[in-house]
């Protein structure tokens, strides 16, 4: 399958008081043609930021995109004039994000949100606009009668559904979702995610679904990227990852999620909090944290590499290279979960 | 900060321009000079614009005696006789007049004056209009002394009074005694909105706190006005006043303010007019205060003041020196340097100390919150405090002014009054005819100054009633209930082709006379 | 944005927990180079109005009149030029700001105090004391303060403690308003739930936790209607009801040498530049203390 | 909505009461003889005792107080003292006056002063946002009789492109509208600058930016509706003001307008006229804060459900 999306080697910093946040560093990702893409990492890992930069929405001042590319459709997005980036925004590529309460405008009728970004892509009338505006509310679940009602007048999960109709309303190749059911009820973030996966297969969408809950990503992804501190440490498809997580911060992750397979009664959450991101390590940006950090870990950056015999999963990590592996670690990965 | 500075040096700059005389400034108001109504069509002007600085609050001339109001209905009113621009009395309505004996004078009416409503004048009109004036609170204290109005035949009117009374003519003069017509009067409940008199101008229309318009009365007895549209424009500041004339807003602008004169003068599409008025100024005390009761103290205070240097801050030397009386210089009677205090600070401190106050003592001094009082009271502050003085500026509105030093809670308080015969500023300012709000606000009484103002009034021999006044002079220079200091300078400024204006010592100008280009 | 938000607050909270609130107002405010140019200007004004004795004598150069120097021009001697009357304007605007800084001072002072209370009741009382006193206040602001003022100084008389009076009463509806709006944001959050669950009564909990937290508000309003104040002192005076002679003051200067401006122009220009600044420099102060007080408000 | 205005008219009249209250005590607190303004400048004490008589001013205050009232629910708010004219006719020949230099200044401040606070926000930092605001402060720092004399020196005396005073036509218009308009506008811009920063980072702009909308449909449609409603406020305020506040600039070009009025009215403690001014003041404030309530609605569907 082709690379639909491919960003490569992304630097995005945030230029405040004098200081320089750095918040993702160098980052690769592929994406392919209706594929679903989990993006998993801690708050303030780097996700939303990564997603915000794909269409450019990152706020400038004081974000910047410092380097790399992000190829679509072979374009780089970067680079392209703004003119060409307009007719992917919403298009081709659209956006889902964390908050419904707040990403609607609030004073336009829900509708008239929808048909906006039909009329404004597909180049038809007002009318027309409208009814297949009102075709994706239906779509979504919502009666079309509330065409003509404003955001304060739905609850939080209805607003996520508009949200929603409003990201696939121009049949996009790729939806970026960030968080789209954190800010939901249970039950809610069920139908929520039943109804993505149910547009996913109906229109052939890639989705990159951003999350730091595992098991929405089990429930919806094909794959997998666990980002920390602004970097990939380990990506691979669901059954790679999940099943023989080897990365000690995918591992750790793994470990302070309840599973009911759990033999343990004791929840084991990672040590320490993210580095600083004004101030990253000289080494592993987990170094810190890392119960197996060797000294080479805290000077120098591991570079990605692919794990013997799996297809697809790749990791960022030194300790799979040692010639004198730990030993707790090899067995932490052998036994799986 | 740059721009503040730029836009100071502009302002400098343009300042400076103005200030040499304007060569490159008035440049600009050229056009607008030569034709300020736009009527660029026609050759001559008839339209003119007088700026005033006070509304008028009626145009009914019976209601208040208000110098707003009198400059704006002497125009559209006659009355029987008049004062010419040099104070002499020249016949008006009335044509002639006998002086009958001590108490009766008899009007012979010029005939054939017409009413701007059409309407002939006639005796009736006249008495009906002098007892509406004795009839209103606001304007008759100058005519409670006529007892009787007689209607001889249509063009005869007899006056008479109750006591013997030479300045009656003098007050006739006044707008309170304008004559308006019976009949408009009598068969409106609102005179006001439409008045109806026979002089050169009749009312057109009154926007509220806009002008005043009046068009020449074609019919008027001594020959229609040029000016066939005169408008009355008010604008309080004087300094917008002076704008207004230079960038040719209006034709003729009263009372500018003395720092423009200068300006003014040296622009070669405006002039000026200037005349010595019967306004007098003067700081009085209060003499039912226990310290200004002592005339040394009163005398101390006259020695502090500089009136040069007081004329030179307060009026921008543009006025007379009042030579220690109340009397202006073209009054009957007046009598100066009868009395008189040097500028000498030693010898006020000395009066100060023999009168028991060596190191002074402190008082008020109550003025009206208008600028010419606020330059007054404080040269006059400086002044006093030379002789070890303190002064406390009471600055207040007019009616609270006026209405506080009518009761006398003052100690030192700045006025000015202005009148054309010298009975009414002799009795105003020092007769217990007047005590309080009708203008002894000195509360100075001495009865032989009553006795000798009554006899000056009833005298028919002028040569006795000059000497009685000359005495009266005389004894209250001495005792200097109120100290005169300066009497002000009428001006008018106006476009250089305006011919023919006078200045009224009154202050109410007739505009009749005026006219634009040759 | 979230991301971004959740990250610089958590970090600055966790790196300056030490230093205290006046601490970090003072580090913010000093980034701000408007707010900076406004403290010095303001204090450049103050100073030179405390040591206004040493620079200037009083006696000599503000107060005696002398008609030999009437409107000269700013020269070496007067820098500023003189006035009507002779006196130094350079000396008469520093006498000047002992005049309407202390006045405008004492103004805000009061009314904030006054209305600081009045809303606090309203806010944090019963709701009839909260309708009584805000209709109150609603009749006041339906009268323009400019007014309200002009109307007590006539009734009053003007000296200086009426003109306080006068534009304290028309500053205090806002102030009450404010303080109203806060107490009843404050009112409503956890910690006082909190508070009032562990026994603290009303005066501690007014005292202790709701005027603390409505004080940013009312610094920023206060900093704000000080240059408002100072303007309507300026503005009375300029009507006539100000501030009495000899004493100088920036208003009654600007409307005594208003009708020489055209041959003088130094005379009215200069004390309106001495407002101008004055009111410049309170209201970056004011913009800077806003944005160091609040940092969510910024931009 | 028909409801909620009527509620709020309403409500005015408790508010008239309570104004006319405060300003019936202020004015017969108040030093001074209105008499003495009834008569002139010279009367009789007997004139004096006819009309104290003839105006009512030896009642009680009460009394008085409710005389007035009384009358002026009939709409009948006396004769002044100064013209004897009704307070009504003196009040509504220079009304308009005073609501031409208002609205004019409201108009000018709102075209400048939006513009340049949206572009001030859109390009924050920017020499343009740095330029405005500087331009703001001094608006906001500048006495505005200051400026009015300036500009009559600047552009009446020296350059006489504008008259100097006098409310005759569109040109005598310009330079006091000019002048009043400083303040609200640097009010205005600086408000809409604030606004629109806050509102341009919303959720809901990233939302409009994501769906591919040109950077000025997303400026105009998506953040300056939302950004409208403080806009609003202190556009709706600073014309209150100007309606009752503009008496610097009413005496500085001699306009006719009734802020100039009611000061002299003060100064001369005319009750009656003082009187109905501050409460055509009070009506127009309270008028133009329902007309802002009502726009608030106009502009945000969330405050028009309130309204129901």
């Amino acid at each position: 399958m082709e690379n639909l999306l491919e960003i490569k080697n992304l630097t995005v910093e945030y230029h405040t008081q004098g200081e320089i946040v750095h918040a993702v560093n160098g980052l690769s990702l592929n994406l392919r043609q209706g594929e679903s893409l989990g993006l998993v990492g801690e708050t303030g890992a780097g996700k939303t930021t990564t997603a915000l930069s794909i269409l450019q929405l990152v706020a400038d001042p004081p974000g910047k995109i410092m380097g790399g590319e992000i190829f679509f459709d072979g374009v780089d997005l970067l680079k392209t004039k703004k003119s060409l980036l307009r007719s992917v925004r919403g298009n081709k590529i659209s956006m889902i994000f964390q908050d419904p309460m707040t990403s609607l405008n609030p004073v336009y009728s829900v509708g008239f949100q929808i048909a906006e970004v039909i009329q404004l892509h597909e180049n038809c009338s007002k009318e027309e606009a409208r009814r297949k505006a009102e075709e994706m509310l239906e779509m979504v679940g919502i009666p079309k009668e509330r065409y003509e009602e404003y955001p304060h007048q739905f609850s939080g999960g209805m607003k996520q559904r508009v949200v929603i109709a409003m990201s696939v309303a121009c049949s996009p190749q790729i939806i970026l979702a960030d968080e789209p059911t954190t800010a939901l009820d249970v039950t809610i973030q069920a139908q929520v995610l039943e109804l993505m996966n149910d547009l996913k297969e109906k229109l052939h969408t890639s989705l990159l679904l951003i999350t730091h809950d595992l098991g929405v990503v089990a429930q919806v992804c094909d794959r997998v990227a666990i980002m920390y501190s602004g970097e990939i440490v380990e990506q691979g498809t669901i059954p790679e990852v999940f099943d023989h997580p080897a990365h000690p911060y995918t591992i750790g992750l793994f470990g302070s999620i309840p599973t009911l397979s759990m033999e343990s009664t004791k929840l084991t959450p990672i040590e320490g909090q993210m580095p600083d991101p004004t101030e990253l390590p000289a080494g592993c940006n987990f170094s810190p944290r890392c119960p197996y950090a060797r000294a080479e870990c805290h000077s120098k950056k591991p570079g990605v590499t692919r794990i013997p015999g799996e297809a697809t999963h790749e990791l960022r990590c030194f300790a799979l290279g040692w010639e004198q592996p730990d030993e707790t670690l090899m067995e932490v990965i052998k036994r799986g979960r | 900060m740059k721009k503040i500075v730029t836009s100071l040096l502009i302002v400098a700059f343009v300042l400076a321009m103005a200030g040499c005389g304007g060569s490159g400034g008035t440049a600009a108001t050229q056009p607008a000079a030569t034709s300020p109504q736009g009527s660029a069509g026609t050759p001559a002007r008839d339209k003119l614009i007088v700026a005033i600085p006070e509304t008028p609050t009626y145009v009914d001339p019976h209601i208040q005696a208000t110098i707003g109001t009198f400059r704006v209905v002497t125009q559209i009113f006659d009355r029987l006789v008049e004062l010419d621009a040099d104070m002499n009395l020249v016949p008006t309505l009335a044509e002639s007049w006998d002086i009958k004996d001590a108490t009766t004078t008899v009007f012979h009416l010029r005939k054939g004056v017409k009413f701007h409503d059409g309407n002939t004048m006639t005796a009736e009109d006249v008495k009906y209009s002098l007892e509406r004036c004795i009839a209103s609170a606001g304007v008759n204290y100058n005519y409670l002394i006529i007892s009787e109005i007689n209607v001889i035949d249509e063009n005869t009117v007899e006056i008479v009074t109750s006591e013997p009374c030479s300045v009656l003519l003098y007050r006739l003069t006044l707008d309170a005694a304008s004559i308006v017509s019976k009949a408009a009067a009598e068969s409106t409940s609102d005179f006001n909105a439409a008045p109806v008199g026979c002089g050169p101008f009749k009312f057109v229309s009154w926007e509220l706190g806009g002008d005043i318009t009046l068009a020449a009365f074609e019919d008027y007895w001594a020959g229609a006005s040029p000016i066939k549209t005169l408008v009355f424009k008010t604008i309080p500041e004087s300094i917008s006043r002076t704008v207004a004339l230079e960038t040719g807003e209006v034709d003729i602008a009263y009372d500018l303010s003395a720092t423009d004169f200068a300006t003014v003068e040296a622009n070669p599409k405006l002039k000026m007019a200037t005349t010595t008025s019967g306004t007098v100024w003067y700081v009085g005390a209060n003499v039912k205060d226990p310290i200004l009761s002592k005339k040394e103290v009163r005398q101390a205070m006259a020695h502090a003041i500089n009136k040069q240097d007081f004329i030179t801050l307060t009026f921008n030397g543009n006025a007379t020196d009042a030579s220690n009386t109340m009397m202006s210089p073209y009054l009957m009677g007046y009598a100066p340097d009868l009395v008189t205090y040097d500028y000498d600070v030693e010898k006020g401190k000395a009066l100060l100390a023999e009168a028991g106050y060596p190191n002074g003592f402190s008082c008020t001094l109550y003025v009206q919150d208008a600028q010419i009082y606020k330059d007054a009271s404080v040269a006059l502050q400086e002044a006093l405090r030379q002789i070890g003085i303190t002064v406390e500026i009471k600055s207040m509105d007019g009616a609270t002014f006026t209405s506080a030093t009518s009761k006398g809670e003052h100690q030192l308080f700045f006025m000015s009054k202005t009148s054309i015969d010298p009975d009414s500023m002799l009795r105003a300012m020092y007769s217990e005819d007047s005590l309080g709000a009708s203008g002894n606000r000195t509360f100075y009484v001495v009865p032989e100054i009553d006795q000798m103002l009554d006899e000056a009034l009833a005298t028919t021999d002028s040569e006795h009633a000059k000497d009685l006044y000359k005495q009266i002079q005389a004894i209250v220079a001495e005792d200097v209930p109120l100290y005169p200091l300066a009497v002000e300078y009428l001006n008018v400024g106006m476009q250089s082709d305006v011919n023919g204006f006078k200045l009224y010592p009154g202050k109410t100008h007739y505009i009749y006379g005026t006219h634009i280009g040759e | 944005m979230n991301f971004m938000t959740t990250i610089t607050t958590t970090t600055i909270v966790k790196r300056r927990k030490k230093k205290s609130q006046f601490v970090m107002v003072w580090e913010r405010l000093k980034q701000n180079r408007l707010a900076v140019a406004g403290l010095v200007i303001l204090s450049v004004i103050v100073l030179a109005a405390i040591f206004a004795n040493l620079l200037f004598d009083y006696e000599a150069m503000a107060v005696r009149q002398n008609a030999s120097i009437r409107l000269n021009p700013p020269s070496s001697e007067h820098w500023l030029g003189t006035d009507e009357v002779g006196r130094d304007i350079l000396a008469r605007i520093v006498f000047g700001a002992r005049i309407s800084l202390p006045v405008a001072f004492a103004t805000i002072l009061i009314a904030a105090v006054i209305g600081g209370l009045l809303g606090a009741i309203a806010g944090y009382g019963s709701r009839t004391a909260d309708n009584i006193i805000m209709r109150i206040m609603d009749m006041f602001l339906a009268i323009p303060s400019t007014l309200l003022a002009i109307a007590i100084v006539a009734t009053l008389g003007s000296s200086i403690r009426n003109l306080l009076i006068a534009i304290a009463v028309s500053n205090i509806p806002p102030f009450a308003r404010i303080i109203r709006s806060s107490v009843i944001t404050i009112r409503n959050e956890e910690f006082i739930e909190a508070a009032q669950a562990i026994g603290a009564n009303d005066r501690r909990i007014i005292f202790k936790h709701i005027l603390p937290n409505a004080m940013a508000p009312m610094i920023v309003q206060a900093t704000m209607c000080i240059a408002g104040s100072v303007l309507s002192i300026a503005s009375l005076s300029f009507l006539g009801l100000g501030i009495q002679p000899p004493t100088p003051e920036w208003g009654s200067m600007l409307s005594n040498g208003r009708q020489y401006i055209r041959v003088a122009w130094w005379v009215c220009t200069f004390p309106g530049i001495a407002i101008m600044l004055t009111i410049l420099s309170l209201n970056l102060l004011g913009d800077g203390l806003r944005d160091a007080l609040d940092p969510k408000l910024k931009n | 909505m028909y409801k909620f205005i009527l509620k709020r008219l309403f409500m005015l009249i408790p508010v008239l009461l309570g104004v006319s209250f405060i300003v019936f005590t202020i004015m017969s607190l108040t030093p001074g003889d209105p008499v003495q303004l009834y008569l002139g400048d010279n009367y009789s004490q007997e004139a004096h005792d006819q009309i104290s008589e003839e105006l009512g001013l030896n009642d009680p205050f009460l009394i008085r107080y409710a005389k007035y009232v009384f009358n002026a629910l009939q709409g009948d708010l006396g004769n002044t003292y100064s013209t004897k004219r009704p307070v009504t006719t003196e009040i509504f020949a220079r009304f308009p006056a005073t609501v031409r230099l208002a609205g004019a200044a409201l108009f000018f401040a709102i075209a400048v002063g939006m513009p340049l606070g949206i572009v001030s926000a859109v390009k924050q930092y920017s020499l343009t946002d740095n330029a405005s605001m500087l331009v703001a402060l001094l608006g906001v720092s500048m006495p505005n009789f200051w400026l009015g004399i300036m500009l009559i020196l600047l552009l009446a005396a020296n350059l006489g492109i504008f008259p100097a005073s006098g409310d005759a036509g569109f040109k005598s218009l310009v330079l006091p509208a000019i002048t009043l308009s400083a303040n609200s506008l640097a009010t205005i811009t600086r408000m809409t600058r604030s606004s629109m920063l806050e509102i341009i980072r919303q959720d809901y702009i990233r939302t409009a930016r994501a769906k591919g909308l040109r950077e000025s449909v997303v400026v105009f449609r998506h953040a300056l509706r939302n950004a409208m409603i403080p806009i609003i406020t202190s556009a709706g305020l600073q014309f209150g003001f100007a309606l009752g506040g503009a008496v610097l600039v009413e005496t500085v070009f001699s306009w006719p307008g009734i802020g100039r009025l009611l000061v002299d009215a003060i100064k001369l403690k005319d009750t009656p006229l003082v009187l109905g001014l501050v409460l055509v003041m009070a009506v127009s404030f309270t008028v133009i804060n329902l007309i802002i309530d009502i726009l608030y609605a106009f502009f945000d569907p969330r405050v028009k459900a309130q309204y129901k």
